[in-house]
C-alpha cells in the first residue's frame, strides 16, 4: 500500500464547489494548514465546512471566510472569529451549530456506520427543534444522525505510507473521528516515517481510514493565547 | 462582596478527594489555583486532557497543548491525552464528579443560558450543551447581576437556553444559592452581603431558611 | 470439482490492489496464503488487527496475539492493533472492500445462515451479523452440499438468518454464482463439473446464461 | 489519585450474587484471569456475565460456568465451550446472543452516556426480534440499547496509580470499551508503572475509567490455537 502524494495539490484534487469536507482541529490546534491553504488557492467555493471552530480572520478556517468560499459551517464555538460572527448575523453564512460532544460524536457514528443516535445534550433547547424527543431510564434524549464528508481533511504528527497515524497532544482532538468520516480522507503529518516506526499498539488512526497522505511543506501551528508562567529564579 | 477571586475560592471548597472537573472558560479556570492542600483532584478539559497543570514556563509553550479555552497549557505526570468522543464520553458517561461553568442567565428552575444573544452575539455552545445535560453537580461561577445592575438570577431565561433544570449550585460575588423545587435556596452570604441586598439582586424565587451563614475562605 | 485449497484459490481471484479484507474461519483464512503476487492487500482481524501477517515461528508464538478464530498470528509491518469498537468501527463504516465467509445455508434471494441450528447447535454469530448487515462485498465460500448430500443453495433458508438479502458471489467446490434478482446466477464451473451437476446440486433457482465458463487456478 | 489495591480479594470487594460484571478478553487473549479465580473462590453466584466469549471449559469464564457461578450470559460466540453449550442446550443457562460489533458498540455506548442508537446488524434475524426497526438512507436498522454493568473488570499490559493503562496486542479487544461501562471498574494488570512512565499521548484507558487498579499475581496467558510455522534451515 502506498497512499503518499507529493504535495496539498495533489492531494486535494477532486475537491469541487458545493462539496462537504470536514477539517480536523480544536481552535487553530490540529488544522491542516498546509490543506487550508491549497483550497484557498483553488478558489474552491460553496463549501459546507464541518469544523469545530472556524479558526480566527486571518488564519484557520477564517482564510477561506475571508474570501467568501463557505457557504455553511457546522461547527461548535466559533467565538475567536468576528468576520464568521459578522457573515453570520449578516445571512451571508449559513451556520449549523451543535455541541461539541453531539459533533465528535456524530462524525465518529459517521466513520462507524452507526446512522443515528441518542443524546441528552440539548434537548429543551434550540438544538433539539425538529428532532425526535425520546426518554430512556426517565431523562429526555434528542435523536441525532451521522455526519460524513465528501472530503475529510487531518492533521497529524506522523504518518507511514498505509495511512497509520499518530498525533501530538491536543492536536489529536477531532482529526482522528473525522479521518473515519470522510469518503476520502486526506492526512497532512509534520513527518512521513517508514513501515514499522509507528508501533502497531500505539497507532492512533489505522491506515484504513485514510486514501491519501502527504508531508505539509510547513507548519505555522499558531498559538491563540500564549499562557505562560515565569520562571521562580 | 466577592471578586472573581473570591468566587473561585469558594468554588474550589467544593471539591473533594479524588474527584474529576471540568472547569470552563473564565471565572471557572481560576478555581483550579485554589484546589484546597492534601486534595488530590484531576482537571479535565473537553478538547482532549486530562491532568491539566500549570501554564508553560515562558519559552516551553508548546502549540500542541493547548486546553479548551485555547491556552498553552502543560499536562501533569499521571495525565492523559484523548480524542474529542472520548472526552464527551467522560462527560455524558458522568465520569466526571463536577463541573463549573459560567452564565448569562439562571432561572429558578436551574435552567441556564449562556451560549447566545440573538440577533447581537452568538460564540456557540461549545461543550456546554453535553455538559450541562449530563452532569449532576453543576456549579455555575457568574456576577449576581450583569453590568446593568440587572439580576442574572431570573423567574425564567430570556435568552436561549443552553440547558433544562441542570444546575445545582450558584456562586455568585455576592451569595452561594441551590437551586431547590424551582426556587433559588440561599446557602451562605459573601462577607459583608446582606440578605436583603441579596434579595434585592435576585429576580427569582429566593428562599431564605433561618439564619444564613457568611462564606468563610 | 475442488477443494478447500481451490475454493481459497479461486476466491483470492477476487482481490483488488489496495483492498481491506475480512476472512471469516475455516475456508476463508486459507484466501491469505494465494494473493497474487503483486497485490498489495490488508488482512482485519475483527478483535483487532489490521495487517495481519503469518503465523508466528515455532517458539515465538504470543498469547497476545491472535486472530480471530484465536489462532497465534504475527503484525506485519504496517499494521495496528485497535479495540474491537473501531474494528467494528471499520466493518459497519464499510472501510472493507471484501468479506469472505463460511455458509451452512445460503438462499437465492441473498439470505445467508450460519450460526445455529436450533436445539443442537449454538455457537454464536460473533462478528458474522455485522459483517453482513454491513458491507457490500460478500463472499460465500463453502461447499456447494452437505455432508448427506443436500444442497447448501436454496430457496428459502431453514436455519435461523444471519443476514437477509447480503451475499453477492458464492465460491463452492462446485462453481462460482451471483445472486441476482432472487435467483443463483451461474458464474463458472469447477474444473471438470458440468452445468447438469450443479444444476442437480442447487435446490435455489439457478440461472445458466449461455456458455458458462470453466474457472482458470 | 491513588487507585491500587494489593489483591484480587480486595479489588473485587463488593462484588455480590445476582450483580452484572462485563469482562474483557476475546477468546482467552486479554481475560482478567485473577479476578476470574477470585469470583469462583468467592461462589459468588447468580451472576450476568458480559463478555464476548466464555472462555474454554477449564479456563476463563468457563471455570464460573463450571461451578454453576452464572445465570445469565451475554456474548457473541460460544463455540470454545462444551459445557457452555450443554448448559444452554438444557435452559440452565439463560443465554443472550449479540452480534460482536453490537457487543462493543453497546458497551462503549454505555461508558459514554448514549442509551441507544441504530445499527444494521441483525435486521431480519432473531436478534431484532422486539427491537425497533427503523431506515435511514433506505436501508433497514435496528435500536440497540447501551448495556453498563455493577463491575467491570478488565486487563491490561501495564497502568500505574492514575488508572491508566495500555494494553498489548489483541488482548486490547472488549477491555477498552467495558472499561468505560463499569459503575465500578477493575483493572488487572501485569506491570504497575510509575506515574510519567506512560506516555500521556498512548494511555489507551484514560485513569478516569478506573476505580481500582492491581498488579496480578500470576498470568497464564493460556493459548486457545497455537499455531506456528517452521524455519526455514
Amino acid at each position: 500500500m502506498n497512499k503518499i502524494v507529493n504535495t496539498a495539490t495533489e492531494a486535494t484534487k477532486g475537491i469541487q464547489d458545493g462539496m462537504t469536507i470536514m477539517l480536523g482541529g480544536f481552535g487553530l490546534c490540529g488544522i491542516p494548514e498546509n490543506c487550508i491553504a491549497e483550497l484557498v488557492k483553488m478558489c474552491v467555493k460553496d463549501l459546507t465546512c464541518i469544523s469545530n471552530n472556524a479558526g480566527v480572520d486571518d488564519f484557520g478556517l477564517g482564510l477561506l471566510l475571508q474570501k467568501k468560499q463557505i457557504r455553511k459551517m457546522i461547527s461548535s464555538y466559533v467565538g475567536e472569529n468576528d468576520e464568521f460572527e459578522r457573515q453570520m448575523l449578516s445571512g451571508e453564512l449559513e451556520v449549523d451549530l451543535i455541541p461539541q460532544g453531539s459533533l465528535a460524536s456524530r462524525c465518529q457514528a459517521g466513520g462507524a456506520g452507526v446512522p443515528a443516535f441518542y443524546t441528552p445534550a440539548g434537548f429543551g433547547t434550540e438544538v433539539a427543534h425538529g428532532k425526535e424527543v425520546r426518554y430512556f431510564n426517565g431523562k429526555p434524549h434528542i435523536l441525532e444522525s451521522a455526519l460524513t464528508a465528501d472530503f475529510a481533511i487531518v492533521k497529524a504528527w506522523k504518518g507511514d505510507r498505509y495511512g497509520n497515524l499518530v498525533y501530538k497532544g491536543t492536536a489529536r482532538n477531532f482529526n482522528p473521528l473525522m479521518a473515519m468520516a470522510g469518503k476520502i480522507t486526506i492526512a497532512e503529518v509534520e513527518e512521513i516515517v517508514e513501515p514499522g516506526e509507528l508501533d502497531p499498539n500505539f497507532v492512533h488512526t489505522p491506515g484504513i481510514f485514510i486514501q491519501r497522505i502527504f508531508q505539509g511543506d510547513t507548519f505555522e501551528k499558531r498559538i491563540e493565547q500564549r499562557t505562560v508562567r515565569q520562571k521562580e529564579s | 462582596m466577592l471578586d472573581k477571586i473570591g468566587i473561585a475560592k469558594r468554588i474550589a471548597q467544593e471539591l473533594n478527594d479524588g474527584w474529576y472537573v471540568n472547569l470552563g472558560i473564565g471565572i471557572p479556570t481560576l478555581v483550579a489555583n485554589y484546589v484546597p492542600k492534601g486534595l488530590n483532584v484531576e482537571f479535565q478539559s473537553e478538547n482532549g486532557i486530562l491532568g491539566m497543570g500549570a501554564f508553560p514556563y515562558e519559552g516551553e509553550e508548546d502549540a500542541d497543548y493547548i486546553n479548551a479555552g485555547k491556552q498553552t497549557v502543560t499536562i501533569l505526570p499521571g495525565g492523559s491525552i484523548f480524542d474529542s468522543a472520548t472526552s464527551f464520553a467522560m462527560i455524558r458517561g458522568q465520569h466526571i464528579q463536577m463541573t463549573v461553568l459560567g452564565a448569562m442567565e439562571v432561572a429558578e428552575n436551574g435552567d441556564i443560558a449562556n451560549w447566545k444573544i440573538p440577533g447581537k452575539m452568538v460564540k456557540g455552545m461549545g461543550g456546554a450543551m453535553d455538559l450541562v445535560a449530563s452532569a449532576d453537580n453543576i456549579i455555575v461561577a457568574m456576577m449576581h447581576t450583569n453590568k446593568r445592575g440587572k439580576s442574572k438570577l431570573l423567574k425564567r431565561c430570556s435568552l436561549p437556553l443552553t440547558g433544562v433544570a441542570c444546575v445545582r449550585r450558584i456562586v455568585t460575588n455576592m451569595a452561594v444559592l441551590d437551586i431547590k423545587d424551582g426556587a433559588f435556596v440561599l446557602v451562605e452570604r459573601a462577607p459583608g452581603v446582606s440578605v436583603e441586598e441579596i434579595q434585592n439582586a435576585t429576580e427569582g424565587k429566593l428562599v431564605v431558611e433561618g439564619e444564613v451563614p457568611e462564606m468563610k475562605l
